[in-house]
């Protein structure tokens, strides 16, 4: 591993969350939408562990399903030394104020009928005890926190802007001193100006309260800003996982090659010379993903082992892991 | 599809063989007598060997088996030899109601042509009516037309048909004298005179109950409209140079029905059952009065049929309801 | 109005309660009995006078005439000359026997079981005669085929429909083959019922009408209406209206009320077995005595509260009659002993309570020893009712005596569930109101239904018409002696007799003598009405006069 | 990039008020641009700029009330599109100037099939019978690359990816071989890989219909990569406008300048931390007076809150909004 | 397909820096909603005929303090004392101002008892209504092993015929209720019940797709990512969400309710007679309307306005308790 002395905070091994499709007479259960489907990572202590991949490839289901939102497949998880792979909901509840998530979208994940204070201060009526004012009080603070004025704690979250209410959210999953925090993709709902702004506030919560991030999203070049790592996925797997200057430098996998070409890059010069690998075709159904590496079908160096052999996922060069047969010659082909 | 709605029959048996049985037991326990509606010069000797005579002197475990074989079996059978001439049933008991002593769904067959007629039309005018009322509603929102239309609607509502039946009746009957204010179930139509009466005789009816359908369903419809003149496939639509009679009508009309269209066939089995007042005030002798009559005169057999076969109804507008969603709406695909 | 058979087109009846079935033998109902009145006839029937009249008969058998032998054991009947089913075959008296055999057979529920009573067997000796013959002597030997609810059935048409198996005969039930002056094309059960001329009816140039259209259901209002009002209906029956509706309906010009008195009696009845709901299964039962209607001055005191013909004038107008009988006819049975009840007398109801002990407590209650006058009165929902309730109600508060009221649906209140606490023959109420009348002119039976067995008891299944639980040994002796009372003055002396009884034991408190009435169109001639056997017992007779329809 | 040739469409002072309970709302105000043949005009600006009402209210586009188009001229085909009949301007919408709309997943009718949604105005414009229509719908189609077209036809809308809806409307869109075709935010709700198919898709229609383009996007990649000529909106009004090469070298608006900062990229150096665009954007109630960038902007002077610059022409087709002159680093004279 | 009102949302964004005063003490919320409240015109309207017609109902008879059940034969039939306008022979009274029945009843306090009563069935029997259409539809929404039960469960009382269940709820209950509240509070809850829990079906329906849709959406998971449990969720997230559904039904509600309550008159199964409410009064005047038609136009006039008021009400309130639309 890369920094052999920092120690995984979350440890996910082999999670797989499957959404059963229910057909026929009796219902039974016919097929299902491999939604994540064996992906493995760690995230270290104090780290933000970028997340990328197209929509719909199953980012928020991992995010969630590593939250123990979903009753995954199967999979172990692991945070701060504890499995919750397995764990029932009810026993979850204790867990919970070390593990938060903000939401991708900032005006769906808020309640419309409850002011800011009473959406701040839930986390704390269902696990702390103290007065009202107490509790008001840490809501005030954390609304300093995230930067909204605490005059607006009585109002509703439509008052607001996006990143406003990025913040309340952001305030929402603070509020339980968490040490590992999902965000999924907290910015594609925003305008760019307040993109920034949100993504610097993470980063200085980061900071001051020494916070591990999972941060979800399809935006490269935000990715690139606030990761240490970064891991690709591509249909329920993760392709490729490296450290954030070596991925955007050297990318290895094709799709991540292709993902990294198709970025527009704001500068005219640069936009019209820059070689673009346009991938054809569409993302396949997560319910029927294709024999093989489930790339094959859009993949521009496609060979003919990836249409059979599912390529292992593993580590190619020191902390760079990816799955794909280009990488793979040497062990492989005497399959 | 098709085995979606194999799936939901075979599932609604035993949950109509349940509502069956509690059905029962509710007449069971229900204190009335067939006999009440005997002459009180009838002695209790004789009473006794009448009521015994019905079959009433059986405890229920022995007559609720044999409705049910009466019902699901002999009955059908009827219809078998009656359509081809067989000779399955082989003379075994049908339903018979205690009243008129004549199988019950014999009757209930009479029944059909006025229900069908009267609250079937009733049902059919009502949401002719109400459709343009909700659409013109919703597309000019708080216009005057908007705020008459739920005024209209609302007085209709409320105001019982015992009394606007009557009323109606002094008004074009008695007073003017141009519409008969008794029903004649024996009416056969042949020619455009008897067609002009067969109107004149439903008219009354079928607006008085047309009253309350179109109250509830023209609140639905406009507020489904509503719901779907915000979307934006209605701008892309103008935005295609659509004229606003096709924008209204073809897009957000098909649209908007989806829910409507549902709440109509989930309020099918309440008119059937609900028209029992206006049948009684229009003499229209359809199954709503022969159920409150069956009713008043205790006749068991017949209470448990009618209300056995709308608790079919509802199971089965319930299934058609769904169906009918998934029909409409696309997006829907029950498998 | 003479002419030929079928020239004044069609007659439209409306009942505004529905018949379910043509034959009265399945049930007893006035409805049914009333509209197979048109179809099927007994061998005798009463006229609007209540004297019997020969039908199918040549004549009414008597013991003058020979035809009711001397030790009153068999009655002698001989059928009409010529007589014809619809279907064009002859009237037989196997057809009369098999009307017995019918309604007598094992297992068929018959409604009319009653008429049959005693009755030992039927001889045929020829085709026009028949034989009952009884095993007790029977001073009133008309009750076998006499009547609307004993008409005659076609023994080949029903033969296959005796005892269990007569429900299966739906065809048979709703198309009787009959004598009468129509046929049933078309039988809706519930709903309408209609009927041509009989081309075979015994009468040349009758029934007047070619069809007939029976219509059913609604209430009695709308048939009002439609008689008075639209004219669409040409008779509407029993139309039982406050009043001053029914006359503001017949200003409207088309239609005419018709009137006519039977023995119908709106009567209160006086509990004497304590219903007190904390008796658990000892309520009602007749040795727990009523608390204090038990005492003869409260039950004087409420009748003498009773304003009658305030109450017949708001309840019934021209179609009630005052009486203070519970057996006001025929008139040779009407006492005019008990005529004090016309008047109210408030005072003197609460001077009687005062005198009795029933001081007058706090809140206007009367009490004696911790015994509060309170009583709950019970009917069935019906608006006149209701009106008697509330009146009545006024009444004894006024004199202390705190009334709760209570009214129960019909089919509740009338029906015999013992395990409805509701009926009226349970009577778990401290008073309660209903009118009943008897069939024909005998009021022997009727009578009867006051003696001790009569009470309705749990033994009993709570069966029986003495639903007051009133018993007195005078009672039943006179009840006894009227059973082997011939004498038809004699008869009428023990009849009153026992009336008195009831009357000044205040056990019946009779408000009203209801008359039945109908309305017929203007256009429509010949009705007369009877109560003592069906409203349309003279259909044959009717006709259309004037030009109007 | 033909020059010189006549504008297809020419706004002048567009002015859109939009009633609300909260008093008026002026999302558009005094936005004046044209529009050549075959040019791709790209604009920008951070949400609620009004980039979106400025054109719908083009097409008159928007409900009303609350919309209210005040004043202005849309010179399109000779005619003034503020004031022709309602049956004229739909003729145009659709047929002359096609849209394609932000969000692919709601923009399509669920409840019909995309053929026939494609074939509604072919029939309308151009009078077509259901065979051709059907003919021409399956040519768009495969124009806009979406394979297997003729039974894709008969698809309904949620039987599609997003990009391949958002592919659907542009065939729409292009269905009557427009003269100006107005993209709103077209591929913001797509992720990169397919957006750089739509863009890709997009440059080849243009060079082969020889269309023009209006394409709305706060995207300044998406721009840099497709633009011809960029207009930046903020507060409702044009705040610069110049060639792509020109705006992104040398921005003269203070917030074009911020904007281009703001953005990370996936080349060259990673900031240590993103510069912001501190403050709100402005509340847009009442006609403007003062510049609407003021309260964020960094060389605010007096006369910026009293009078709202008006756009000054810097040469070269470029104009900015501002009275700050970047290039003497002073205020700029009338 | 229920909000009707969530068309007209105001601006989105108000920008929360600007315009508000720097001083944002907490404002009572309800006063926020009453101040909305206000500003719809026809709610207004419907609180303030509603309140009448409360008062004139619950205060009336002590200003009107004519016993509703005393008769007075001598003056039956009094006319409404405003048809000697027209009609100078007519009967009337003014001591009788609305006339009196055919028992000489007084009908404005039988208008003043009735509505008392009729009022009282109708909201309790719509909140009971409510109630258990509520209960039924969240925990149908909510839990899916409850779902299928729950609905089978619906349908059964759809299909069970009101008439016998109220016999048989007569026959089970009429004496322990009638022995525990007296005879009058005995029938009444008896009703009351027997309309509550045949009304509540729809309620359920609605409500049970309104909460699988919320219970998809994001803040329903972001709550449970905080670790809120069931009962919490659906008292603070699920509950406050479905409000105006559960509205629309309520107003829908007391309106069947008070015409239910009239349809039992009807069918013989009402309250006792000595126990006027509108319902009762309009259904035993529709024989004499011709001669006397006040008799049932005052009865009708106040179930109709009564229906429209509270239906206007709950629109009002709709609007009001919602904060994007109170546009706080
Ligand atoms: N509850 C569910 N039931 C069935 N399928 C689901 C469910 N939730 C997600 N899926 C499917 O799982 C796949 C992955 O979804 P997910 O939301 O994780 O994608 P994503 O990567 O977050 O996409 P986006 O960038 O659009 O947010 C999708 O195909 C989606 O349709
Ligand atoms: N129906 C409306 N009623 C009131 N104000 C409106 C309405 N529609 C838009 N606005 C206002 O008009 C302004 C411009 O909106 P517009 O949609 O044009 O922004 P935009 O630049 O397209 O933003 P985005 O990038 O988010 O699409 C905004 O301030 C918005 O609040
Ligand atoms: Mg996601
Ligand atoms: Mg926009
Ligand atoms: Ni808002």
């Amino acid at each position: 591993m890369l920094d052999d002395g920092k120690k995984p905070l979350v440890s996910v091994k082999d999670l797989k969350m499957h959404f059963p499709i229910h057909a026929g007479l009796l219902r039974r259960r016919v097929s299902e939408v491999k939604a994540v489907d064996g992906v493995s990572f760690d995230v270290f202590e104090g780290e933000t562990l970028g997340l990328v991949g197209e929509s719909g490839c199953g980012k928020s289901t991992c995010g969630r399903a590593v939250l123990r939102l979903y009753d995954i497949t199967s999979g172990s998880i692991q945070i701060d030394d504890r499995e919750i792979g397995a764990t029932p909901q009810p026993d979850l509840r204790e867990m919970r104020p070390t593990m938060q998530m903000v939401f991708q979208d900032p005006q769906a994940s808020l309640n419309p009928r409850m002011t800011v204070e009473d959406i701040i201060k839930e986390p704390l009526d269902e696990h702390t005890t103290g007065t009202d004012a107490e509790k008001r009080k840490k809501v005030s603070e954390l609304m300093d926190a995230v930067g909204l004025n605490r005059k607006f704690a009585k109002r509703y979250p439509h008052a607001f802007s996006g990143g406003q209410r990025q913040r309340i959210g952001i305030a929402r999953a603070l509020a339980l001193n968490p040490k590992f925090i999902v965000c999924d993709e907290p910015i594609a709902a925003l305008d760019v100006s307040i993109q920034a702004q949100v993504v610097n506030l993470l980063e200085d919560l980061q900071e001051q309260f020494g916070l591990t991030y999972l941060f979800i999203s399809h935006d490269l070049s935000m990715v690139r800003h606030i990761a240490t790592r970064v891991a690709v996925m591509y249909l329920g797997k993760i392709v490729e996982l490296a450290p954030r200057e070596g991925l955007y430098a050297d990318p290895l996998h094709p799709y991540t090659k292709a993902l990294l070409s198709a970025v527009p890059e704001p500068d005219p010069s640069l936009a019209r010379t820059t070689e673009r690998i346009i991938l054809k075709g569409d993302v396949p159904s997560p319910s029927n993903p294709p024999e093989g590496c489930n790339f094959c079908t859009r993949c521009p160096s496609v060979m003919d082992i990836c249409k059979r052999v599912e390529p292992d996922y593993r580590e190619v060069q020191p902390g760079r892991f990816t799955a794909c047969h280009l990488y793979n010659d040497a062990n492989d082909t005497a399959e | 599809m098709l085995n979606y709605t194999i799936r939901r029959l075979v599932l609604s048996v035993p949950t109509l063989l349940f509502i069956a049985f509690v059905i029962f037991m509710l007449l069971e326990l229900a204190p009335g007598d067939p006999m009440a509606s005997m002459p009180l010069t009838i002695p209790p000797e004789v009473r006794q060997q009448m009521r015994e005579a019905l079959g009433l002197g059986e405890p229920w475990w022995v007559r609720f088996p044999l409705w049910l074989k009466q019902f699901f079996i002999v009955e059908p059978q009827y219809w078998i030899d009656n359509a081809f001439g067989t000779n399955f049933a082989d003379g075994a008991q049908r339903i018979i109601s205690f009243q008129s002593r004549s199988p019950v769904f014999d009757t209930i067959a009479e029944r059909m042509p006025q229900t069908l007629w009267v609250v079937g039309m009733s049902y059919v005018v009502g949401v002719a009516i109400a459709l343009p009322i909700g659409i013109i509603s919703a597309y000019k929102q708080y216009s005057v037309f908007d705020q008459a239309g739920t005024f209209v609607s609302m007085i209709g509502f409320s105001v019982p048909p015992f009394f606007s039946g009557v009323l109606v009746i002094v008004i074009f009957s008695v007073q003017l004298g141009w519409l008969p204010s008794i029903y004649d179930t024996t009416h056969r139509v042949v020619d455009w005179n008897t067609f002009k009466f067969q109107l004149q005789q439903m008219i009354m009816p079928v607006m008085v109950l047309a009253l309350q359908t179109t109250a509830q369903v023209s609140r639905y419809m406009r507020a489904s409209m509503l719901d779907n003149l915000g979307q934006d496939y209605v701008r892309t639509a103008r935005a295609k140079g659509m004229s606003e009679s096709v924008v209204v009508m073809r897009h957000v009309l098909r649209n908007s029905m989806i829910p409507v269209v549902t709440v109509i066939a989930l309020g099918i089995p309440s008119i059937f059952g609900g028209a029992i007042i206006t049948e009684q005030v229009f003499k229209v002798n359809g199954l709503g009065q022969l159920l409150i009559i069956a009713l008043q005169g205790s006749d068991i057999p017949m209470v448990m049929t009618i209300t056995f076969l709308l608790a079919v109804l509802i199971v089965m507008m319930n299934l058609i309801a769904d169906i009918l969603y998934g029909v409409l709406d696309p997006r829907i695909r029950y498998d | 109005h003479e002419g030929e058979r079928g020239r004044d087109g069609e007659l439209r009846i409306i009942y505004w309660q529905a018949p379910s079935i043509m034959n009265p033998y399945l049930s007893g109902g006035t409805k049914e009995l009333e509209a197979a009145s048109l179809v099927i006839e007994p061998l005798a029937r009463y006229d609007t006078d209540g004297n019997l009249v020969a039908w199918l008969a040549e004549e009414v058998p008597t013991v003058a005439n020979g035809g009711v032998s001397e030790d009153l054991t068999s009655i002698t009947w001989v059928l009409k000359e010529g007589l014809l089913w619809s279907d064009g075959t002859p009237v037989t008296s196997t057809d009369v026997k098999f009307s017995w055999e019918y309604c007598t057979a094992e297992g068929g529920g018959c409604a009319q079981s009653e008429k049959y009573l005693d009755v030992e067997s039927v001889d045929t000796p020829d085709d026009r005669t028949v034989v009952v013959n009884f095993s007790v002597a029977k001073p009133f030997p008309y009750g076998p085929f006499v009547g609307a609810q004993a008409p005659i059935i076609q023994a080949a048409q029903f033969a296959d429909c005796l005892g269990p198996r007569a429900p299966e005969c739906t065809e048979q039930n709703f198309n009787p083959i009959g004598t009468g002056p129509f046929v049933v094309t078309e039988f809706r059960t519930n709903d309408v019922i209609t009927l041509a001329a009989n081309e075979n009816y015994r009468e040349e140039g009758k029934p007047a009408f070619a069809t007939v259209t029976f219509k059913g259901g609604g209430d009695a209002a709308a048939a009002g209406r439609a008689v008075h009002e639209t004219g669409e209906y040409d008779y509407a029956w029993n139309l039982q209206l406050a009043p001053d509706v029914l006359s503001g309906m017949a200003e409207a010009g088309l239609g005419e009320n018709v009137v006519s008195f039977g023995t119908s009696v709106e009567r209160i009845l006086m509990n004497m077995t304590n219903v007190d709901p904390a008796l658990g299964d000892q309520r009602g039962v007749i040795g727990n005595p009523h608390p204090f209607l038990t005492d003869k001055s409260v039950r004087q005191a409420m009748s003498m509260a009773i304003d009658r013909a305030l109450l017949t004038e708001i309840g019934y107008g021209d179609f009630g009659r005052l009486t203070c009988n519970v057996l006001p006819a025929p008139a040779i049975y009407n006492s005019d002993a008990n005529d004090a009840c016309l008047t109210q007398d408030l005072e003197g109801a609460k001077a009687l309570l005062d005198e009795a002990g029933w001081a007058v407590g706090g809140d206007g209650v009367r009490e004696k020893d911790g015994v509060r006058l309170s009583v709950l009165y019970q009917t069935s929902t019906n608006a006149v009712r209701q009106d008697y309730q509330a009146l009545i109600k006024e009444w004894w508060e006024e004199i202390g005596v705190e009334t709760e009221l209570r009214n129960i649906d019909a089919s509740v209140f009338f029906g015999s569930d013992p395990g409805s606490p509701d009926t009226f023959q349970k009577f778990f109420a401290d008073v309660e109101m209903f009118t009943n009348n008897f069939d024909g002119t005998d009021p022997e039976a009727y009578m009867a239904g006051w003696t001790c067995d009569q009470a309705p008891q749990p033994e009993n299944q709570w069966q029986g018409n003495n639903m007051p639980r009133f018993c007195s040994e005078e009672y039943d002796a006179l009840r006894a002696e009227m059973a082997v009372t011939g004498d038809i003055d004699e008869r009428a002396r023990i009849a009153k007799a026992m009336n008195d009884i009831l009357m000044q034991e205040y056990i019946i408190l009779p408000l009203t003598h209801r008359g039945r009435n109908s309305a017929h169109a203007k256009t429509l001639g010949g009705v007369q009405l009877n109560v003592w056997d069906s409203e349309l017992w003279n259909a044959a007779d009717w006709y259309r006069t004037g030009d109007n329809r | 990039m033909p020059d010189g040739a006549l504008p297809v469409l020419d706004v002048q002072d567009l002015k859109t008020v939009f009633q609300t309970r909260g008093g008026e709302v002026h999302a558009v105000n005094d936005v004046s641009f044209s529009l050549k043949p075959g040019e791709l005009l790209g604009v920008v600006g951070e949400s609620g700029s009004g980039k979106s009402v400025t054109m719908m209210s083009l097409l008159g586009l928007l409900p009303s009330p609350p919309a209210d188009v005040r004043g202005g001229r849309v010179k399109f085909d000779g005619k003034d599109l503020l004031n022709v009949t309602p049956e004229q301007l739909r003729s145009v919408r659709g047929g002359k100037i096609g849209f394609v709309f932000q969000d692919p997943m709601t923009s399509l009718n669920p409840v019909y099939q995309v053929g026939f949604q494609i074939m509604e105005p072919l029939r309308k414009h151009m009078g077509m019978n259901k065979r051709e229509a059907a003919a021409r719908a399956q040519e768009l189609l495969e124009l806009v690359g979406i394979p297997d077209a003729k039974q894709r036809l008969l698809d309904y809308p949620h039987q599609f990816s997003g990009g391949m809806r958002q592919r659907v409307m542009i065939a729409i869109a292009l269905a009557c071989d427009p003269q100006v075709l107005i993209a709103d935010e077209p591929t913001t709700a797509l992720d990169v890989t397919i957006q750089a198919q739509i863009l890709e898709l997009m440059k080849d229609l243009r060079d082969k219909l020889g269309m023009a383009v209006i394409w709305i996007t706060h995207d300044l990649g998406v721009i840099a990569g497709i633009a011809d000529r960029v207009m930046v909106m903020y507060g409702g009004q044009v705040v610069e406008h110049a060639p792509v090469h020109a705006l992104f070298t040398d921005p003269q608006h203070p917030y074009t300048r911020a904007l281009l900062k703001t953005i990370p990229t996936i080349q060259g150096e990673r900031a240590a931390r993103l510069t912001i665009i501190e403050g709100q954007p402005p509340i847009m109630a009442g006609a403007p007076t003062s510049c609407p960038f003021r309260d964020r902007c960094d060389v605010a002077f007096d006369r910026c809150a009293v009078e709202n610059p008006p756009r000054y022409d810097l040469g070269d087709g470029h104009d900015a909004a501002c009275f700050y002159d970047v290039r003497t680093r002073g205020p700029r004279d009338a | 397909m229920t909000d009707i009102s969530a068309q007209v949302q105001p601006v989105d964004h108000v920008d929360p820096n600007a315009p508000f005063e720097p001083e944002e003490k907490a404002r009572n919320q309800w006063l926020d909603v009453w101040d909305q409240f206000r500003s719809h015109k026809g709610a207004m309207a419907g609180l303030i005929f509603l309140i009448f017609i409360t008062m004139f109902c619950a205060f009336g008879p002590f200003v009107w303090d004519v016993d509703p059940g005393k008769l007075d034969i001598r003056n039956k039939d009094v006319r409404p004392i405003y048809v000697a306008i027209w009609d100078g022979d007519a009967k009337t009274s003014w001591a009788r101002p609305m006339g009196t029945d055919h028992l000489g009843r007084d009908i404005m306090a039988n208008i003043m008892q009735g509505g008392r009563i009729s009022l009282a069935v109708g909201w309790t029997a719509m909140i009971l209504a409510i109630l258990i259409g509520t209960l039924v539809g969240v925990l149908a929404g909510y839990f899916k092993r409850l779902d299928w039960g729950l609905m089978r469960f619906t349908d059964l009382v759809l299909s069970l015929p009101l008439l016998p269940l109220l016999l048989v709820m007569m026959l089970l209950f009429r004496d322990p209720l009638r022995a525990a509240f007296g005879p009058e509070n005995g029938i009444f809850l008896l009703i009351v019940f027997g309309i509550g829990i045949t009304s509540w079906m729809q309620t359920a329906r609605i409500v049970r797709g309104d909460v699988m849709a919320l219970k998809e959406r994001e803040f329903v998971l972001a709550a449970r990512s905080i670790g809120t449990p069931p009962r919490r969720m659906i008292t603070r997230h699920i509950l406050p969400n479905v409000l105006s559904p559960i509205m629309v039904s309520a107003t829908l509600g007391l309106a069947t309710a008070i015409i239910t309550e009239s349809a039992l008159s009807f069918l013989g199964l009402g309250f006792p007679s000595d126990f006027p409410t509108w319902g009762k009064i309009l259904f035993d005047s529709v024989d004499r309307m011709t001669a006397f038609p006040e008799r049932v136009l005052w009865p009708g006039l106040a179930i109709s306005l009564t229906v429209l008021a509270v239906n206007y009400i709950g629109d009002g309130l709709r609007d009001a308790l919602d904060p994007r639309i109170r546009g706080l």
